[in-house]
């Protein structure tokens, strides 16, 4: 198939711009409560900027527990920030003033992992299309039957279905369901958080190709969070990848994949096992920090092969986004750039 | 298997006393209040006393039929208007959080801290004995573990996918605990809705033992029981019926409760028995 | 290590009593591991891989039993042994691993006595002997500060960690096979990474032979000498690791690995529409009858549709269970 | 039979799940009176077989002043539990803190009729006027009115305190007192254990060594503790007393004594049918308070002709209860204006013997002649506020109508206020005039043919439904003797006499 | 630890507080009054004059004042009906509420929890239906019912125990109150029991418990017990509350000096400050006992930390 965003969006008005994040952090203060002592704080985004451009598909990785799930909530007004701005559309995130929301809905929407928990039992699927409709303000039966028939075809499912419950679909269906939820208010950002980690390895391809299919046939921009590289890599115009609540690495898909530059997009990368070679796998030091008490400096220094002092003691660097759009937070990335292109055979674990 | 036994036993028994006391007027043989004669004080049960009589030579088997509605409408009612206040509380400190539910869970604690039998004989002794009394006193006292459930259930199903979809769709926050958190906690709540049923009508039976139960001479099977008490070697009749009454039909309430637990509620079987 | 195997599983039938009858959750299972060997069972969820797994160890429990079939371990059958002899083999002889770290290990007991329970149960050892050989195991499995982090609550440590305690149970006796059910599923990329070569680098240095089992067929193709895919409850292809990625042979196979996105493909081939496997996963009480892949599968002619397919041994080694594979 | 002496008494408390207190001043409770007689003494004591007052501290009164002054020889040989001896100080001291205003001692209302003491209670006074020491051991008193001192100084709230020990705050945990059995242990809720005091003025008295008195309230409990033979006496219920007279084993437990109580329906006159006197005697025509009695109280209880009880001593043996008679009852009803009967509300108790089973009984007899009733049930305590308030159609209670019939009369007087006890706020001329005269009367014999004729309009006005007097039913062990028939209470045992011989099982 | 103790006995001050209101209110409208109850003496002055010595003609908010003020000095204030101070009546019936709550709960727990271990370890089977028709039942009778059948059988017929009275308050008193008191909880946690260990079985521990090789007996001892206990602590926590309410009729039933006679006693004489501080006292009870259960949870749940 044609390849319509493989270009990177350079030179494009800044209109364009349909989403912006800027610095914004969500931390969240724990313990406190009835045991425990002083409030510690679990800084689970710190900092973090992004920006997606019309139709554009950005996807964000990086480690469970990176903050990615928590920008996304920000960004739907589900979370308040504790600091930063999230500017969508033109219009300013706040969260739970409710006049607001209903605008923000028409706007973003977002897609969950997990297709069981997603879906009222407790309700048709009628019910969960035509709800949203009716409160904003769509009276009209014919106009509400018509508006669910025609989604629930969108996405691959006959209307007559509609009149069942959750539990009488299977997992790749109730993905569909949920899909069409999020589309039923002709939203401009969809937020996919991990659509096909929970699903079928057979059912996977269904889904990210409707997913593909209705991105350019509804001209939607995606926030593409996953675990499965691949999967970023295959739907994604740009890549951001998050560790422990900050943007590391920012840019073009093909930048991200062929020359990544911060060490942790690289241990990322190196880390998926090849099936046609039967060799051992590139391994990282040790496991994620703890997010309450994250390491001083640059937080992956302590798993970082090419950490020295200034990453132990400094934190990294400001997000400087290099000519090509393409941006790392490190200390020596350009160093070690350098280095490997020498060497080579970087993915090989030492 | 053993489900299903729970269930059939456990509805059956509850569905008997309903039944019961729906059809109270057709099954009585003589009006359990006015049809005291006593002429026929304390004859023991036989073909035309099915029960035996009371000491006021009243048909006790007429009674106990009729003391059904008094003691079911004391465990269904209070049990409602529990189930109503622990609900709304417990859903909206869990959904809406903050200092709101700071000042249910105090209320909740607060409840909690006083035994519920001592509460509602408080309340009692301020409201004078009687059936409205009674609704009131153990209506007001046995909410906190509706509300805590209901609480839980908020507080989890919050973050469930289909809540925040519902939030980020733009709902109302009534409608989403009405639509969307309302009928997914329901299971646990019509258990413990169930067993609390239960022990609204020994709750009754204790507080006319005590000396505040319901208003006679309406017959309820605890007040029958407790004015009985003292004839228990001599007439044991007399609260044999009653007794049995209460055991079977809280029984049937518990055992129905614990196969609605199955059913209902799979996943917390050991939050509560 | 002379023609016995060590592991031989022939024509397992596994059994789940569903309260209205008896159905084959698995069946037709036969395969064979040798000593050392690593050897990988892949497939989609609920299509049987776990239930083989504990069978093997015994573990299975009501509504799940074996329903036919023959397990030998070392040429003996064990399927019937006592209870007694199995829990000697089990943890022993034969040691498993499981999905789910978190919840793998007991929440209210320190790390290390889970560990030491290994050593008091199977080689007879002193509580206080066996808390220092569980310091010892956990520097095995390269667990800094080993004798602090055995007092340690399965809490306080992180995913990797708990995986790597885990594997130090596991291997605490020297066993002779591991069986890995999903071992990393709940864990990140960098943290499969570490575990998996952890696991690879110690079954070798103990002449352990793995039996891993997972889902992503690119992780056990890339971990495992020969691999075995599972579909509905059988086992439909077997073969080298290589062999399967490169030019699988069963519709089934095939469909898994083109219709994943492999990283590095965009980059080279440019996006192009995923190829899709049609319909959903048949539910284990409604099996299709004849080839239970055939709803599915684009190539299915009346045959697939009336009769099960019979297992083709191959020359070139493993087998193939499709009436039309070339 | 010769008493035995030692062994152990074990008495019980039947009315309440605890004493009310061990300062028996503060404390009117039949329940608190058990204990308090055999620790305490007062200037008279109740003696059942003469069923009148008699002296007991003191060993003569000499009556001067036109009956109004009363000097009083004390004995000498009283000795307090603390070993030191009663004197006339003690009697004035104790008088006086009974009248101490700011405490409302219920005992108030007896030494009130000493002159001088209602100024102490309103703190216009430090010391009653009328209490004079002569000596050490003799006493002057002036009464306000012509009354018998005996009805007012023999019961447990006159009770003489040690003047020195009594003022301690200390005194409320350990009291001391005159009685024959000095206090050891209070276990609050469940029982009070005495033993023997040494010194006790009677000689060879008391002759248990020990008594202790259990709180049982409940009946059930009781009846178990008495046929396990735990407790050497049990207060018994109708229900009870059926039982225990068909066992062969317990019918010669049973010792019972009509006691001074009169139980009625009281009806409030400003309740429009009820100012008819014809409405009031038809309702003690239209219920069969026999068969109430027979079958309900399970004869239980003496039929009512009027209000004095069969042990007063104006009682008149020739008075005939009400019959039962519907017919006449709906007659008189429909002479009284109301042919198809009306309805009213009854609040009553929960009172086994004359609360709300009697009335449940009553209301299905009422109903046959067209009257209807409405059940109000209130606890005892609210009972009491309700009937001295006012406020009620109709009630049912039980009265204390002895031992003194003047005072027991006096509550039908249209002077004595209605919270006092004229519940029903009664009023008659012709009544008042017989009572006053009553009151003048010197003779004995007079005062009572007086009384007689008072009680016997009582009956023709019926202010009240008649129903019963109490029939108090105990059931004592075999092996306990010396029991006395109390008609005040027949709880209240003066323990000096009581005995236990060897087949006791307590030691 | 500490100040985690601290913390919590700093948040049961509202709770109390909440306790003396709530009571307060509540017995402020009540009809019939303490003086009423006390005297039918016929002088309403006297009646005036005592309701002022007790302080009852002042606005509740005043008297309400006055007795928060009194209770910071740990004054519970005196009783209207004995004159004594609250405070020594509460202590003197404290010591045998706490014996019959203790041994109550000490039954439930010795019989009941074992009942649910033996029930569970063959669920469906012969002792688990038995053990549950058992806990069933006991959670279905009326408690005084109970109460008099036990006196009956083992005070009359079979004449082994005393029927009634805390006596010299030896053990022999305390058995059948106490069992009494202790069926339901027993019937209680035997359920609870069963259920969680029945639910422990299937955790994935217990699976890694077996893959080790172990015996079922060892796999329960080593590994169901220390988790099925911390989920029975919890109830037990709860049930300590309930049992202090039931523990007013079972006092009433047999005599029994504790506080539960005390308050039915008070309440139904209104005697305000009795009740007042026998509430508090109930309460305050209560929540030491579930004090010292978050501290046994810290104990026996390592996931459980006090800062
Ligand atoms: N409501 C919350 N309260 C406290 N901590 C939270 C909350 N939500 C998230 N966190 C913490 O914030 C951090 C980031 O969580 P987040 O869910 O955003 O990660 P993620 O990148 O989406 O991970 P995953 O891949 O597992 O979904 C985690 O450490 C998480 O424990
Ligand atoms: N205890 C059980 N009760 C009922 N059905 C069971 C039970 N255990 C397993 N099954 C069923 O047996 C089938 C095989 O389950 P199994 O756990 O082996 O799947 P799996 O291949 O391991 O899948 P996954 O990737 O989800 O772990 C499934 O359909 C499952 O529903
Ligand atoms: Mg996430
Ligand atoms: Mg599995």
């Amino acid at each position: 198939m044609h390849e319509p965003h493989d270009m990177p969006g350079e030179g494009r008005p800044d209109d364009d711009l349909i989403l912006s994040v800027r610095d914004l952090a969500v931390h969240f203060p724990l313990g406190g409560g009835l045991l425990g002592g002083g409030k510690r704080l679990l800084r689970a985004v710190d900092g973090v900027d992004l920006s997606l451009k019309r139709g554009e598909c950005l996807g964000l990785v990086g480690e469970s527990g990176s903050g990615k799930s928590t920008v996304a909530l920000s960004i739907l007004g589900l979370l308040a920030p504790t600091r930063g701005r999230i500017t969508v559309d033109g219009q300013v995130v706040t969260s739970r003033q409710s006049g607001d929301r209903k605008a923000l809905a028409r706007t973003v929407q977002i897609v969950f992992q997990d297709p069981y928990a997603s879906l009222n039992p407790r309700q048709t699927v009628r019910r969960t299309l035509e709800d949203p409709l009716r409160v904003h303000g769509v009276t009209a039966k014919s106009e509400i039957a018509d508006r669910v028939a025609a989604m629930l075809r969108h996405v691959g499912l006959r209307p007559e279905q509609a009149d069942r419950y959750p539990h009488e679909f299977s997992g790749g269906q109730r993905q569909r369901i949920g899909i069409a939820r999020a589309l039923i208010l002709n939203p401009k950002i969809v937020i996919c958080d991990e659509p096909v980690s929970a699903l079928d390895v057979s059912i996977r391809a269904q889904i990210i190709n409707l997913l593909l299919e209705l991105k350019d046939t509804l001209g939607l921009s995606y926030i593409m969070i996953s675990h499965d590289l691949g999967v970023v890599e295959h739907m994604s115009d740009r890549v951001a990848v998050m560790y422990l609540g900050r943007i590391v690495e920012n840019g073009d898909w093909r930048e991200i994949f062929e020359r990544p530059a911060h060490p942790y997009t690289r241990a990322l990368i190196a880390a998926i096992p090849d099936p046609l070679h039967h060799a051992p796998l590139a391994t990282t030091g040790g496991d994620l920090p703890n997010p309450l008490n994250p390491p001083n400096g640059c937080a992956f220094s302590p798993r970082c092969r090419f950490t020295v002092d200034v990453c132990r003691s400094e934190p990294g660097p400001v997000l400087e986004t290099r000519a090509d759009g393409h941006a790392v937070r490190c200390w020596r990335s350009e160093e070690i750039a350098g280095r490997l292109a020498a060497a080579a055979d970087w993915d090989v674990n030492s | 298997m053993k489900l299903r036994a729970n269930l059939v036993i456990g509805g059956s028994l509850f569905a008997l006393a309903i039944l019961v006391g729906l059809l109270a007027p057709w099954l009585a043989h003589t009006d359990p209040v006015m049809d005291a004669n006593l002429m026929n004080a304390e004859e023991p049960p036989s073909w035309t006393w099915w029960f035996g009589t009371d000491d006021q030579g009243r048909d006790i088997y007429s009674r106990v039929v009729y003391g059904a509605r008094v003691s079911l409408t004391v465990g269904i009612i209070s049990q409602l208007i529990n189930s109503v206040i622990g609900v709304a509380l417990g859903l909206s400190a869990g959904y809406f959080g903050g200092w709101w539910d700071d000042v249910v869970n105090a209320l909740t604690n607060l409840m909690l801290a006083i035994p519920s039998l001592i509460f509602a004989l408080a309340i009692m002794a301020v409201l004078g004995p009687g059936l409205t009394s009674l609704l009131i006193a153990l209506g007001l006292t046995n909410w906190s573990f509706t509300c805590r459930i209901a609480r839980a259930s908020a507080l989890s199903l919050r973050s469930q996918g289909y809540v925040q979809a519902a939030t980020v769709l733009g709902y109302g926050d009534l409608r989403i605990m009405i639509t969307q958190l309302l009928p997914n906690m329901l299971g646990p709540l019509i258990v413990i809705g169930t067993l609390g049923m239960g022990s609204a009508v020994l709750s009754e039976a204790a507080l006319s033992f005590l000396g505040l139960g319901v208003r006679p001479p309406f017959p309820s099977w605890g007040s029958m029981l407790s004015e009985a008490r003292e004839q228990i070697t001599t007439a044991p009749w007399l609260s044999i019926f009653p007794g049995l009454a209460i055991f079977l039909t809280v029984l049937g309430l518990n055992l129905l409760g614990d196969g609605l637990r199955d059913i209902l509620d799979p996943q917390s079987r050991s939050r509560r028995t | 290590m002379t023609g016995t195997p060590l592991l031989e599983v022939e024509d397992l039938k596994l059994d789940l009593d569903t309260g209205s009858g008896r159905v084959a959750a698995a069946e037709g299972v036969s395969f064979r591991i040798d000593r050392g060997e690593t050897f990988g069972l892949v497939g989609e969820s609920g299509c049987g891989k776990s239930i083989t797994a504990l069978a093997l160890i015994g573990l299975l429990r009501h509504p799940l039993s074996i329903g036919g079939g023959v397990i030998r371990f070392e040429g003996r059958e064990i399927q019937h042994l006592s209870a007694a002899r199995q829990r000697d083999l089990r943890g022993n002889r034969i040691a498993m691993i499981f999905q789910e770290p978190m919840t793998a290990l007991n929440p209210v007991s320190p790390v290390g006595r889970q560990i030491a329970e290994m050593f008091v149960l199977h080689k007879g050892k002193s509580w206080r002997e066996a808390d220092r050989l569980a310091v010892e195991a956990l520097a095995n499995v390269r667990v800094p500060a080993p004798e602090r982090r055995v007092k340690d609550y399965p809490h306080q440590l992180s995913g990797g960690m708990r995986q790597r305690v885990m594997i130090a149970i596991a291997l605490a006796c020297g066993p002779d096979l591991l069986i890995a059910d999903e071992p990393t599923t709940a864990l990140d990329v960098t943290v499969q990474a570490e575990i998996i070569e952890l696991m690879r680098n110690l079954c070798a240095e103990r002449g352990t032979a793995i039996l891993m089992i997972s889902h992503d067929l690119g992780l056990v193709a890339n971990v495992c000498r020969r691999v075995a895919v599972m579909y509905a409850g059988r086992i439909v292809e077997e073969r080298g690791s290589a062999d399967i990625f490169r030019a699988p042979l069963h519709p089934y196979t095939q469909g898994l690995v083109a219709s994943l996105p492999r990283l590095g493909s965009r980059a080279a081939l440019g996006r192009a529409r995923l190829q899709e496997i049609a319909g959903v996963v048949p539910a284990i009480t409604h099996f299709p009858d004849g080839c239970r892949f055939n709803p599915r599968c684009a190539q299915a002619t009346e045959i697939c549709r009336t009769a099960a397919p019979d297992v083709d041994l191959l020359e070139a080694g493993g087998l193939v269970r499709c009436h039309h594979h070339a | 039979q010769t008493p035995r002496k030692g062994g152990t008494i074990r008495m019980t408390a039947p009315y309440g799940s605890s004493f009310t207190s061990l300062d028996i001043h503060t404390t009117q409770r039949a329940q608190d009176e058990i204990y308090a007689k055999a620790l305490h003494r007062s200037l008279y004591i109740w003696n059942s077989a003469e069923g009148k007052p008699v002296l007991e501290l003191a060993k003569e009164d000499v009556v001067s002043g036109g009956g109004l002054v009363h000097t009083f020889k004390l004995r000498d040989d009283a000795y307090f539990h603390n070993g030191r001896k009663m004197t006339a100080d003690d009697v004035i001291w104790s008088y006086n803190r009974i009248m101490d205003g700011t405490k409302a001692f219920p005992g108030a209302r007896f030494v009130r009729v000493i002159e001088g003491a209602a100024a102490v209670e309103k703190g216009q006074a430090k010391e009653i006027s009328g209490l004079k020491k002569i000596d050490d051991f003799t006493i002057e008193m002036k009464l306000t009115e012509k009354v018998d001192p005996g009805f007012y100084f023999f019961t447990a709230l006159t009770s003489i305190y040690p003047a020195d020990e009594g003022a301690k705050e200390s005194f409320i945990q350990h009291p001391i007192g005159l009685g024959p059995f000095k206090f050891v242990e209070h276990v609050p809720g469940s029982r009070i254990v005495l033993e023997r005091w040494d010194r006790f003025y009677k000689p060879g008295k008391p002759y248990a060594d020990k008594v202790i008195v259990s709180i049982m309230a409940e009946a059930a409990a009781r009846d178990v503790a008495f046929r396990n033979k735990e407790i050497d006496t049990s207060v018994l219920g109708p229900a009870q007393y059926v039982a225990y007279q068909s066992d062969a084993a317990l019918k010669g437990t049973i010792v019972e004594v009509a006691e001074v109580f009169t139980r009625y329906m009281g009806m409030n006159p400003s309740f429009k049918p009820f100012s008819d006197k014809r409405v009031r005697q038809a309702i003690n025509y239209a219920i069969d308070t026999d068969l109430i009695i027979n079958k309900l109280v399970k004869g239980k209880a003496y039929r009512a002709t009027s209000w004095l009880p069969l042990t007063s001593p104006a009682y008149d043996k020739a008075m005939k209860p009400y019959a039962y008679d519907p017919a006449k009852a709906k007659q008189l009803l429909a002479e009284a204006g109301y042919p198809s009967g009306f309805e009213f509300e009854w609040t009553t108790s929960q009172n086994e013997s004359w609360g709300l089973p009697i009335v449940s009984a009553v209301i299905a007899m009422l109903d046959k002649v067209g009257i209807k009733v409405k059940v109000k049930q209130v606890e005892t305590a609210v009972l009491a506020e309700v009937v001295r308030s006012g406020d009620y159609q109709a009630f049912i209670y039980s009265q204390a109508s002895g031992p003194d019939p003047l005072a027991a009369l006096k509550c039908f007087h249209s002077a004595t206020p209605q919270p006092a006890c004229n519940y029903m706020t009664y009023k008659n001329a012709d009544f008042d005039k017989i009572v006053d005269q009553a009151g003048q009367a010197d003779d004995g014999a007079k005062r009572i043919e007086l009384l007689q004729k008072a009680n016997a309009l009582l009956y023709d006005e019926a202010p009240v439904w008649f129903f019963n007097y109490n029939k108090a039913v105990m059931a004592v062990q075999p092996w306990l003797k010396g029991i006395q028939l109390n008609a005040t209470e027949l709880t209240h045992q003066n323990v000096e006499d009581l005995w236990v011989d060897e087949t006791s099982p307590a030691k | 630890m500490l100040s985690f103790l601290f913390r919590r006995l700093l948040q049961t001050i509202p709770t109390v507080l909440a306790v003396v209101l709530l009571v307060f209110v509540l017995f402020s409208v009540v009809p019939g009054s303490i003086v009423s109850s006390m005297s039918d003496d016929s002088d309403p002055q006297v009646e005036l004059r005592m309701k002022k010595q007790l302080g009852l003609d002042d606005p509740v908010y005043v008297r309400f004042g006055a007795y928060i003020a009194k209770l910071a000095t740990g004054d519970f204030g005196t009783s209207f009906r004995t004159r004594e101070p609250v405070t020594t009546m509460i202590a003197k019936r404290a010591w045998p509420t706490l014996q019959l709550v203790f041994a109550a709960m000490a039954f439930a727990v010795v019989v009941g929890v074992p009942l649910g271990f033996i029930a569970a370890l063959k669920p469906g089977g012969i002792v688990d239906t038995l053990a549950m028709v058992v806990a069933v039942s006991g959670l279905s009778i009326a408690k005084f019912w109970l109460g008099l059948v036990l006196m009956y059988l083992f005070a009359l017929k079979l004449g082994w125990l005393p029927s009634f009275g805390y006596g010299d308050g030896g053990l022999k008193y305390l058995l059948l109150p106490a069992v009494t008191l202790g069926v339901s909880p027993m019937a209680l946690f035997a359920r609870t029991t069963r259920a969680a260990v029945l639910e422990i079985m299937t955790a994935d521990f217990v699976r890694t418990a077996r893959s080790k090789g172990m015996s079922e007996t060892r796999v329960v001892k080593w590994h169901v017990m220390r988790n099925a206990l911390v989920i029975i602590l919890t109830t037990v926590g709860l049930q300590f509350g309930a049992l202090m309410g039931q523990a007013v009729v079972v006092e009433k039933l047999f005599s029994w000096p504790g506080i539960g006679s005390l308050l039915v006693d008070s309440v139904l004489q209104r005697d305000i400050p009795a009740v007042q501080g026998s509430i508090l006292v109930v309460v305050l009870a209560f929540l030491a006992i579930n004090l010292l259960i978050d501290v046994l949870y810290g104990v026996i749940d390592p996931r459980i930390r006090y800062a």
